[in-house]
């Protein structure tokens, strides 16, 4: 039992403060803002440099073969500097469901090309219809003599507009309807029939929707040998929220300090607001909290490779305790920095809005809390 | 006791009725329920206001000589629940509910002759100059001075939070015309065209992306003196009448609803995967409707004891403080309907005049700028904390 | 649409807070508390001099017709006193019960004598499987040749030791099972087979289990013909739960007034605890709940009579909300009051616990929500 | 980084169950699980004191020189979290936990000789003697007075919230030797024979209706000026540390573990009419194991601190007001699920030795009175008030 970091964890923390620090401020997150590509093709490849795109890739497949705790330490520095770049969607999720699904020749393909920096890709999976149920997916796949065609609409996809190739989740038809089974597909981003309209996303980066009215794919498009890609999905989700809460910590820490340092600096009647004892019981409950939720996302890290149930329930309970205090650390950093704090005039809005839009991935507090109600009490007295 | 109406005042909520019906276009009511901010953009907003004044009704709050309808408490309640039932725009509350009633209060026969007509009509379009960089909830520290130089004042500074600035003609304005020992007792409240030269205005964004306030900065801007309201140094009375009057005044139960309505209609629509079979949403929404039933209650309430002449006491800051928590649990409650839906941003303003095809369905484009914008309402017009102070001292002599 | 009270019901009001006032303060609490029967008979009495049990009886039945609006003005000076004579239980439950479902005749019977204070009665509804689920009744009635035979349990029934009659609910068996209706019987309190045991009530007063393991009742124990009496159970419950809630809003009242006079008094650190923001803060939340809680109460008894979605609708709302106020405004009082509000040396325990009593009496707020939710948007754009 | 213990941590875990498992008796346990106060009474909290000295575990935290195992914090988290898993009854913690390490700090070579191993052996049972009515949480305005004749000090005055003064042979408590300009200056730390002449005990009763805290008076009471600990009037520097030991020596989740685990059961029973199939028990326990997860994971980063030597910084507040609101959370939810039963009141104690059949379940009995003295924790050591004033200050300096 122990939770030190060990020398390597430290200098990846120390490496990525510092990157993050000076290479992202305001005015490189309002450009980026106003960017159609939404981050950085240079910071990119600096990123691929420092081996930070290598770091969960097995080490036969030129990865690092880190773990979860590591992408934890480099999120939340991403979440200090609102790091726009598609590494939750290149890396956590995409490299991720390649390493496990996919077959060997398709890890050789992808993997090596992701760690260098010259494979970027998404995950389509969430449909308007089906909520935040990972389970329900009407994309269908429908096996053709050429290989499998594919119909469906996808919704909020992460960084789909830059995705060399797309991740799409079908429920598997064959003939005698849907089989029950869910399988993940490689499509690239440039297949005929595909549409991709991108948006800006809340709080920085961009996101898609995805039409795939009539989408033909060969053979080896299918991920892996065709077994129901759900745990894999599942997986591989639960491994996001932890890295997505990680990054949150990030956000709130900083919100703490600014907010913090605000108060100290702005006088109201006469004297700093924060001589107010409410507002500095407020900013107390928010340290707590941001303390907390640290203690959350960490735990979703360490336990990324237990027994499914154990880390699904670990993972909820992170996505939905960390939510709950992003929610609260966020408001309160907009409500304590006044009028101010409602404007795009300050970055105190911008991180409120990173916060917001974690809280949303993937399903919010109140989903989280029910899936971890539902996943039985095996953690009341483990 | 009785909740219902009696026959006159169900005539009058029929004739209300007739006349949004008549006049309310389909336009006015995309373009309202397409604003994610608090007030309607003029052209939709002084439309409204053009038809409300053909029917006497451009000033629900005004005494009857200065065009005002003579409604009674009850009537009112009737008329702002039903326009907001059938969503109406916003009409120009600085100059309606605002400005108008302190020239009524404390101007001159000039001052009321040449602007509450205006107002009436919709002709001017008038914008609030209170806050200063810096002051935010301590109005009495403001620093825009208005110096004395013949028979008019010259005057220098800023003003910020400035609502439609950038569409006023007119402000009225708090000034500094001296320095007591009291720093409430040099402020004067003086009206400005806003066509004056020296009076710039830049744009403030809101954190969901909309155009509403502004910082308005004044470069020697000449003033008659004629424009000063009552006295001079007395700005701040005026000003406290003004803010009392803005916050009593509410009736905010029925937009709630409204907004409510909004969302549990998105909760049980496809469009969200029936976001309302979550118990979680299901339950906050009628946690929601029964905090704006107990709301509507206390206005009724309120309602009740001013029919009777009687005084209700300082409720205005609960009425204030409720309104505000509420409608932000509406709006957050709405970001949480749409799900997945609630990470897309459209920049474009307005909404209802956009050119493209947005990328989620158009009844949720206003959700999350609301929420956003919504974490206003607990700091404009004094903070939830001042407002708990005042309902401590004031309430509860502490 | 008037708010403001008319005169009958202000100097309703007026007596009742005099003879609260008057009639009930801590000593007499306390020998209540310990007393066997947990109320004053004299005390009875005079509410029966003072009109207060014929309140909502019909005139023809020796009552005085009142509503629910009157009801709550009694409840609310009720609560202020901590009030522990079984009026709940006899006149808005029992009085009710046997208005809307008795035959003339049972009217006749009961409806006087409870008027003039000769009779008390009590609803046992409640069992410990159905949890808050009204339509819930295990105990079973069959007809037999004489009459009836109960045959089951109740619990929580209030002020059951104190009752001359018990108005037991059962599941009517006709000869192919159970019919799908429940009657309500009316059942001595010295019904051979029936066995009470009671219990003090958190807050003041009693309430006990029952145990009918095979009573025998005659035909006409049976209140009215028959029918299905789930819709008027609902209706007297709805009727009783707009009463706590006024009954609440007085206890809270209490609180606040008490708690803020002590924090006024009370020093620590050389000043006053209520020259702490955070205290002020506190106690501006309480008065507003309270306030809050007053709105619904009048609500629920205004609507009492309305259509059942719509009064079921005001009811669960009061009392979802009521409660949620009830359990702040309750545990602030004792957190303002520190280490002696945890004690029973102070009053602010007892008129504490009442409220806990409050929000568990049929089903707390989490609970009525959900009825809320269940019963539908009618009230959304009412 | 690692959760899991290694092959030495699970050796010793099997220990503690092994020892445990031989000694926890059916009957301490249900007497444990039936006392809804904090702490066990004597009788069955001293039989678990025995058992632990002989074991050589009678106080985990001390020294190994006066008696401790030598325990690593994991160590020390493991015996912790067994104990509370198994259901251990409470040992005297006012001699364990605290005036025994302040004797170890302060005390002269005679009182470490006389008072450590009788703490150890459960010969002597102590209580506190440091809230006086009037102090609250500002404790240096003590009052109670101990004047110097001869050799003896002369206390008068009162102490309230004496935890188990009732049963304790021995009191360790501040008193004022002097008045100095600081209040906290004259204020000695003293040990009272509970048989000296002069001093009566007052049962108050919690609101829970049990009997755990009294005031103690003292009039004239005779103590050998011996039994100061330390210095005269550095009593409260004493006084401090042993607060800050208390708070911090917390290893709370487990124990919230398992009474949340009690509470879960009882919701899945038929008892409660399955209370866990109402969506919100069930969120409920959900949010509630996630606070206790949250927690654990801060007691963990403090233990790895700690095993490395590092100053895990002033998370202690943290740890108290965390705890303290978790386990009202818990207990509320308990008074949740039970239902109906809530309403029953079982005035009898101890509830293990019941000569009657109760009205509820047995499970149930301790639920509400739990609830209700549970009130207490965010008023004791400090109320949660108190606690946010000093991470504010502590922590974000402000």
């Amino acid at each position: 039992m122990d939770l030190n970091l060990s020398d390597e964890q430290r200098l990846l923390r120390e490496s990525a403060e510092r990157f993050v620090a000076e290479s992202y401020d305001a005015d490189h997150r309002r450009k980026m803002a106003n960017d159609p590509l939404g981050f950085s093709p240079a910071v990119w490849t600096q990123f691929a440099e420092l081996g930070w795109l290598a770091l969960p890739i097995p080490e036969q497949f030129d990865g690092l073969g880190g773990g979860a705790v590591e992408i934890g330490i480099l999120m939340e520095a991403f979440g200090r500097g609102l790091v726009s770049e598609p590494y939750v969607a290149t890396v956590v999720l995409g490299a991720a469901l390649i390493d496990r699904c996919g077959s060997t020749a398709q890890k050789q393909a992808s993997l090596p090309k992701i760690a260098d920096g010259s494979l970027k890709l998404a995950l389509a999976h969430s449909e308007r219809a089906a909520r935040f149920d990972l389970a329900k997916v009407a994309t269908a796949a429908n096996k053709t003599a050429q290989g499998w065609r594919l119909a469906g609409s996808k919704i909020a996809v992460l960084d789909g507009h830059a995705a060399d190739e797309i991740i799409v989740s079908a429920h598997i038809h064959d003939h005698r309807g849907p089989s029950g089974r869910i399988g993940l597909f490689l499509v690239p981003a440039t297949a005929p029939g595909l549409s991709i309209s991108d948006y800006p996303r809340l709080g920085g980066g961009r996101a898609c929707n995805i039409e795939l009215p009539d989408v033909h794919l060969p053979e080896d498009a299918l991920l892996g040998d065709g077994k129901d890609a759900l745990p894999a999905i599942e997986w591989a989700v639960d491994r996001a929220m932890a890295a997505l809460g990680a990054e949150a910590v990030g956000i709130m820490q900083m919100l703490l300090e600014t907010t913090l340092e605000y108060t100290k600096i702005r006088k109201q009647f006469g004297r700093p607001l924060s001589a107010n004892q409410v507002i500095r019981h407020r900013l107390a409950d928010m340290a707590m909290q941001v303390d907390e939720a640290r203690s959350m996302a960490l735990r979703a890290a360490l336990k990324a490779d237990s027994t499914p149930i154990e880390r699904a329930r670990a993972a909820s309970g992170a996505k939905a305790k960390i939510g709950k205090c992003a929610r609260f650390v966020g408001e309160q950093s907009i409500q304590l920095h006044g009028g101010m704090g409602v404007t795009e005039e300050l970055e105190v809005g911008a991180y409120f809005k990173r916060l917001v839009a974690f809280d949303t991935l993937f399903g919010g507090s109140a989903h989280h809390y029910a899936r971890h109600a539902r996943l039985g009490r095996t953690g009341v007295s483990a | 006791m009785d909740l219902s109406f009696n026959a006159e005042e169900r005539a009058f909520q029929d004739e209300v009725r007739g006349f949004i019906a008549k006049n309310l276009t389909e336009e006015m009511k995309r373009a309202t329920a397409l604003t994610p901010s608090v007030f309607s953009d003029p052209d939709i907003g002084m439309a409204w206001q053009r038809a409300l004044h053909r029917q006497g009704w451009g000033a629900p709050g005004w005494p009857v000589e200065y065009g005002g309808p003579d409604w009674t408490p009850a009537q009112r309640w009737i008329f702002e629940t039903e326009s907001a039932r059938a969503g109406v725009p916003n009409v120009n509350v600085m100059g309606v509910k605002m400005v108008g009633p302190v020239i009524i209060g404390f101007g001159s026969p000039e001052q009321k002759n040449f602007y509450l007509p205006r107002i009436l009509s919709g002709e001017d379009y008038w914008c609030q100059g209170y806050s200063e960089p810096g002051s935010g909830s301590d109005l009495s520290s403001l620093k825009t001075r208005a110096v004395r130089d013949g028979d008019h004042y010259i005057i220098n500074g800023t003003k910020i939070w400035t609502t439609h600035a950038h569409h006023a003609n007119r402000m009225f304005a708090l000034v500094r015309t001296s320095d007591g020992p009291r720093q409430q007792d040099g402020i004067s409240f003086i009206l400005i065209d806003m066509k004056t030269p020296g009076i710039t205005t830049r744009p403030i964004l809101t954190i969901g992306g909309d155009h509403e306030v502004n910082q308005v900065f004044f470069d020697d801007v000449r003033v008659p003196m004629a424009n000063r309201v009552g006295e001079e140094g007395k700005g701040w009375t005026y000003g406290k009448y003004l803010l009392e009057f803005e916050r009593g005044s509410g009736i905010a139960s029925a937009k709630l609803r409204e907004g409510l309505k909004a969302i549990a209609d998105l909760a049980e629509s496809d469009l969200t995967g029936r976001a309302i079979d979550s118990p979680d949403i299901a339950t906050r929404i009628s946690e929601v409707e029964v905090d704006i039933d107990a709301l509507e209650m206390t206005e009724l309430r309120v309602l009740s004891a001013l029919q009777t002449g009687q005084n209700p006491g300082a409720v205005s800051s609960i009425l204030k403080l409720r309104n505000s928590e509420i409608r932000q649990a509406v709006t957050r409650l709405g970001a949480d309907v749409i799900g997945h839906d609630a990470l897309a941003v459209e920049p474009m303003r307005p909404l209802y005049k956009l050119n493209h095809e947005p990328a989620i369905p158009e009844d949720m484009l206003t959700v999350v700028p609301e929420y956003l914008n919504g974490r206003a309402y607990t700091i404009f017009g004094g903070t939830s904390e001042i407002q708990r102070d005042i309902i401590a001292k004031m309430m509860l002599g502490i």
